[in-house]
């Protein structure tokens, strides 16, 4: 119980996972959760799974004198409040937006301007397979969009070996009902939301910014959500200049991520889990990448699936907490899969 | 510590708790009124009738 | 087209069903829907499936004059309004509870009073299996509810030919989350909602009473959330004081069912679809009713299903109407349910 | 009742919609259904939709002589029995794959071969939107795949009015399990088929070739699982060579849908359902079009959503047969959607 | 790493969770896990979640010699195997119903007979709420079924306090489609399964002879199956001579689960989840028991819910393993559930 | 030990393993053939097709 954590917005979806994951975690201690509207109630009246927590969430006015503080509170909060946060805990690991991209001019395109673009450059982009080497000792940490990790998972491999990044990417992806957090609207009532194949963004979104920027590769990126409550799948049909073979992409992906503790291959072969899917790595802080070729039209069908709450998010900042600080990597973070599952 | 009126099982407390707060209990859910903190005593809460998805 | 109609609260699940079913009536011709909200919006911006209906919403203050007026809006609105309906239209048929009940008291117990308890007498309970022959001419009808619906359909063959009125009843039901409305909140919300079995109200609910007034029987009711949208299904666990035999209870709810248009007898056989299942009649106005008896515990079950939003509610609706106007019967409401099908 | 019909392939989830849909028609009689495995049971035994029909199971040895044959087998059956199909029946209509491509060569590409190929040439495409001219009065049709249909629907308008041909087009299909038929395996059991999002033949997919033929536009298919019973999504990222605008997307879909019954635009807009989706159309033999234009990347985000058993497999065939008969062309096929429904 | 274990029927689905089990598990080593359809296979070719387990299926015929034994075969495998098993371990857990009844009698009313009736008085039951004390160092456990352990948990202390034995108990259950194992046929397929509320086994289910057997009570049983994959939930519905009282109820129920490391009682409140959910317990060994009290009919509605594939039987067998060996009771046991979650 | 002929992965192999039996990768799935087993030497299996779902 090396360190002291605490969570803003636990009672969110990606904050209750925060919870779960840190009352577990063998190096850290919980010790303050946040939430304005359930103050005193105890995690469980948010999160059942949480019911033996011997824990009341509590106003983020008063912020504990903490190691480490998570943010998992909506757009805008974290920039308007990062002095608290930053004077609360020598470490913040946020899982909004607000951090994550590194160019202010970024944020005028795709969101409504940043309050504090001086933070940015020193904002360390979370995703521990991608930035591992500039995560220790990081004290401002912006964990990864759910969607854009999925995509930078699939692609990275190619991008480092195999393409020039001037190639037509299309990335198609499909997200679970969590993603888009507890207070959904209409759009987020059982009755309108079961059972939907539901463009939103079909153009323009937001995460083709974070993927550019840490890929260095434009994306045609389009969403639909889908009847399941967690997961995220990416399909990244890639069209690479010169043909590719099958060994060139085992190869590709093999030397990447082969002592990458949280990413499996799965590609092909018999049974009925072939490719990637989300609900095998659902719960877990795993991700699967698969890949297809297509002779014909000289494309690569590249498939990663993760649990959009945790590899997409509190897996992600809990990982990348783990590297910053020196623990264990994959502390706190080793739940397996289920089989058989329905939609978790 | 102080037991839940309703249900009997344990409840959590905080250090600061105030009268006038309201709990909950995580066994059974009751939602609780502070009624004094030295030492705690607590009452059912005037009941909030949330009806979800009748 | 004989008759004209409105629709209050025709942005809702059961007032959107109802003009559905008016769009397509032979014999009525919708000419008003209301909603306060989407006022001047078209009916397909609130219902996909109408975005043909060259309608708009307007607001329930202007009534127009009409031959036939739907209210499906929430409980505590037709008391309130009743007197501008009843000028407004000749026949009000009301799908809330409001004048379900035929006596004031039971109001006072299970609901929160009534404010035109003058009215209960000469309404007249909807559910045409029942009550076929007081709706002739009727000009206040009141739709019976979802759950109270499929219970008495279930029970009713029972209480006429095989019991006392004092055996033990349970009725144990299954419902989608279509019945909660549009407007759910939290509990509603798809991530929380999906994969439930979620007793709620387990005891004490509200349809014990319209049940017991109907049927003269006290009945022990349960009710449960389930992972569906459209759908009810009631089990009703009944122990007969003297044994009863198969051949007894498939006469008992032949002679009650054979000539219903709209009551199936199911049960039984083999095959996949053996005993009634609600995605066997989702969209439909029908209700499938079986049972199975116990040798050892000399307990008969009961199961009915139906659509909730159909003969639970505007396939009702419209049912009584035809009756009370002396339409044909099925007018407007001879879909055929669907195979395969997920959960409609 | 001008004619009479058959069913060969009644008891699967194809042939059941076509007994559903003739039982219903005004100008057809269904007067055989088939089924090896249920000969002489009745038709509800295998659709409870169907428990009222008066028709039991026949074997498909026996034929009777009607004027309209549908044949819902597996692919190779109707190569193998076409000419008592065609002895039976002076118009067949063909489900299956089988007589769908136009020549030998893409069966001995991407199928098994083909035993008749002399039929080729004068099988007529059943997709009314694509080939409407041809169809009257033709003898042989053959109704296009589910996954064919969602994409030329989606990009018809645009080859005809935008695209030179050579343009990289992506067609990323989500669908779901009656696709696979009845008899579906492991993989398609509730537990291991629940909540997925799963890639099947992610490259190489049959329908290229059906969309090739018939559009002459090479796409890059791929096609996934989700948790639906019924529908089809397709989305299409089109990259076309000069810029095109929202004006000339509009004016081109018009153009081609406006006059088409079964054809509805849809495409942005507030509300929840602002693009296509299969829950809107599920059970009706109408698809949904719609896009979005995505600046930045020059690309043209295609959606296009359909129910797979009708409008791509047992309305479409209805569809094909009215035009080739004559017969008013939607006649039969009027079924409207449900609002709220699950995953139809 | 005390003991070594074996897994029949490890391609199953039961026996998956086991393997899931046994491999993180600080006392036991899995060394043989059998299939006899995918001998030399992976353990994740069947199971995508134990994908990074070094171990292959190896054939039932030789088994090797450990110091545990798991059995999930279907009914009738075990009692023709059972000498065999008992060669290769010295203590054998059977998940089937083959040891679970005490009285041959009962397998010949309820089932089809039994072939070794002399072990079934040495056989111990399974389930640790219940029978603690039996279990340490049996050679011979068999494990609760799934809806039969839901159902005990549920009443247990109502029997013990409160019921005389005589009363009326109705035990309404719905379960998830994981209780079919992996073999499920039709009405098993995705298309058919989802959505229902498919009442099986109305009357006469074999689960009240375990009920009756172990609780000296007879109940009258219903099971429905429901749309999720892991789950059952049992609706009991009790009416005691006497008038009981909430206080009375929570003293009974406090005092049999107090300490009991698997059972959490959660009854009313606010918020979403006020009563017992498979969903926050699914992928966990836990059981929620909650209840509710009806005053006008004197009933009181007992609710419990588990995951059917592990406190319904593989999490209940390693923990019964645990007690007969002597190891901490909840080692390997202790995984938390998810939130939020779909339907795991 | 020996490596995957498809995709490099390490194949998991088991005592008495004999020619003729086919393995699975547990990375990529591919269904291998043992050609000989001192040493151990795999080649892809004769596939049979499982057209899942289409
Ligand atoms: N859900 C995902 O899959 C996912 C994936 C990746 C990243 N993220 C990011 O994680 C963050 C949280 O997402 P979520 O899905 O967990 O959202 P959520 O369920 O809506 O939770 C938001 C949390 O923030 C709290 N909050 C809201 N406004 C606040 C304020 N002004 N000050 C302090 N606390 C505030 C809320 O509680 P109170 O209002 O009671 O205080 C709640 O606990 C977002 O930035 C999201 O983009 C989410
Ligand atoms: N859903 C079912 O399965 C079901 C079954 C049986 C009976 N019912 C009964 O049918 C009624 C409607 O249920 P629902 O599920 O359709 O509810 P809903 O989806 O919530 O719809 C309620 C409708 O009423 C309108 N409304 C609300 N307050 C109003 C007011 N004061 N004056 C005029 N209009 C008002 C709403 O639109 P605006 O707010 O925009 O005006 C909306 O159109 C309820 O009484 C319910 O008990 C429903
Ligand atoms: N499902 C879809 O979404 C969809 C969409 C577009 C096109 N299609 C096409 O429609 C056809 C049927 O698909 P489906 O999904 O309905 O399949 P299905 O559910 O498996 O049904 C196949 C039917 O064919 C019968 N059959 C099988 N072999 C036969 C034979 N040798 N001779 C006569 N009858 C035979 C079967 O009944 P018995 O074995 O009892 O005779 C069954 O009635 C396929 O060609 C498929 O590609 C399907
Ligand atoms: N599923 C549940 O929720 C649940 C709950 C409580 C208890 N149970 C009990 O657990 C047992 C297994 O259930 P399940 O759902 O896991 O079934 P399942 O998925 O059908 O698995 C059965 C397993 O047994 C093997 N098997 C079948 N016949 C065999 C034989 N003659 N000899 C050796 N192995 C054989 C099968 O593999 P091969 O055929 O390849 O050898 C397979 O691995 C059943 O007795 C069931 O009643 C299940
Ligand atoms: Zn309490
Ligand atoms: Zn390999």
């Amino acid at each position: 119980m090396g360190y002291t954590a605490s969570v803003v917005g636990a009672s969110g979806f990606a904050g209750g996972e925060l919870c779960r994951l840190l009352v577990e975690h063998p190096a850290v201690e919980l010790v303050q959760a946040t939430s304005r509207k359930k103050e005193n109630r105890t995690l469980g009246h948010a999160h059942p799974n949480l019911r033996d927590v011997d824990l009341r969430f509590s106003t983020p006015e008063d912020l504990a004198s903490v190691d480490l503080l998570f943010a998992a509170t909506p757009h805008g909060v974290s920039m308007a409040e990062i002095d608290r946060f930053r004077d609360a805990a020598g470490t913040v690991v946020d899982l909004s937006a607000d951090f994550r991209l590194p160019e202010v001019g970024l944020y005028e395109e795709y969101y409504d301007g940043h309050s504090r673009p001086e933070l940015l450059e020193s904002a360390v982009y979370g995703l521990p397979e991608l930035n591992r080497e500039a995560l220790p000792g990081a004290d401002l940490v912006a964990a990864g969009g759910c969607n854009a990790t999925a995509s930078i998972l699939g692609l990275l491999p190619l991008v480092v070996d195999i393409l020039d990044g001037d190639e037509q990417v299309v990335v198609d992806v499909k997200v679970g009902s969590s993603e888009g957090g507890t207070g959904g609207g209409d759009a987020a009532s059982h009755p309108e939301r079961s059972g939907v194949v539901r463009p939103y963004a079909p153009a323009g979104h937001r995460h083709e910014a974070e993927i550019a920027a840490y890929l260095g590769l434009d994306v045609a990126f389009s969403a639909h959500a889908v009847d399941m409550v967690r997961g995220a799948s990416a399909t990244c049909h890639v069209f690479p200049d010169e043909p590719v073979s099958e060994a060139d992409l085992w190869q590709a992906y093999r030397e990447r991520y082969e002592d990458e503790p949280f990413v499996d291959l799965v590609a092909g072969g018999s049974g009925v889990y072939r490719y990637p899917e989300p609900k095998s790595v659902a719960g877990t802080n795993r991700a699967e990448v698969g890949f297809a070729l297509d002779q014909s039209s000289e494309r690569v069908v590249v498939i990663s699936a993760l649990d959009n709450v945790m590899k997409g998010a509190a897996g992600q900042a809990v990982h990348a907490a783990n590297v910053a600080l020196g623990i264990e990597e994959t502390a706190g973070l080793d739940a397996r899969g289920l089989h058989p599952v329905g939609s978790p | 510590m102080v037991d839940c009126i309703e249900c009997g099982g344990e409840l959590s407390l905080y250090d600061d708790i105030e009268a006038g707060e309201i709990l909950d209990c995580s066994t059974c859910g009751a939602e609780l009124e502070v009624l004094e903190v030295d030492p705690v005593e607590v009452d059912k809460a005037p009941e909030l009738q949330q009806d979800w998805g009748e």
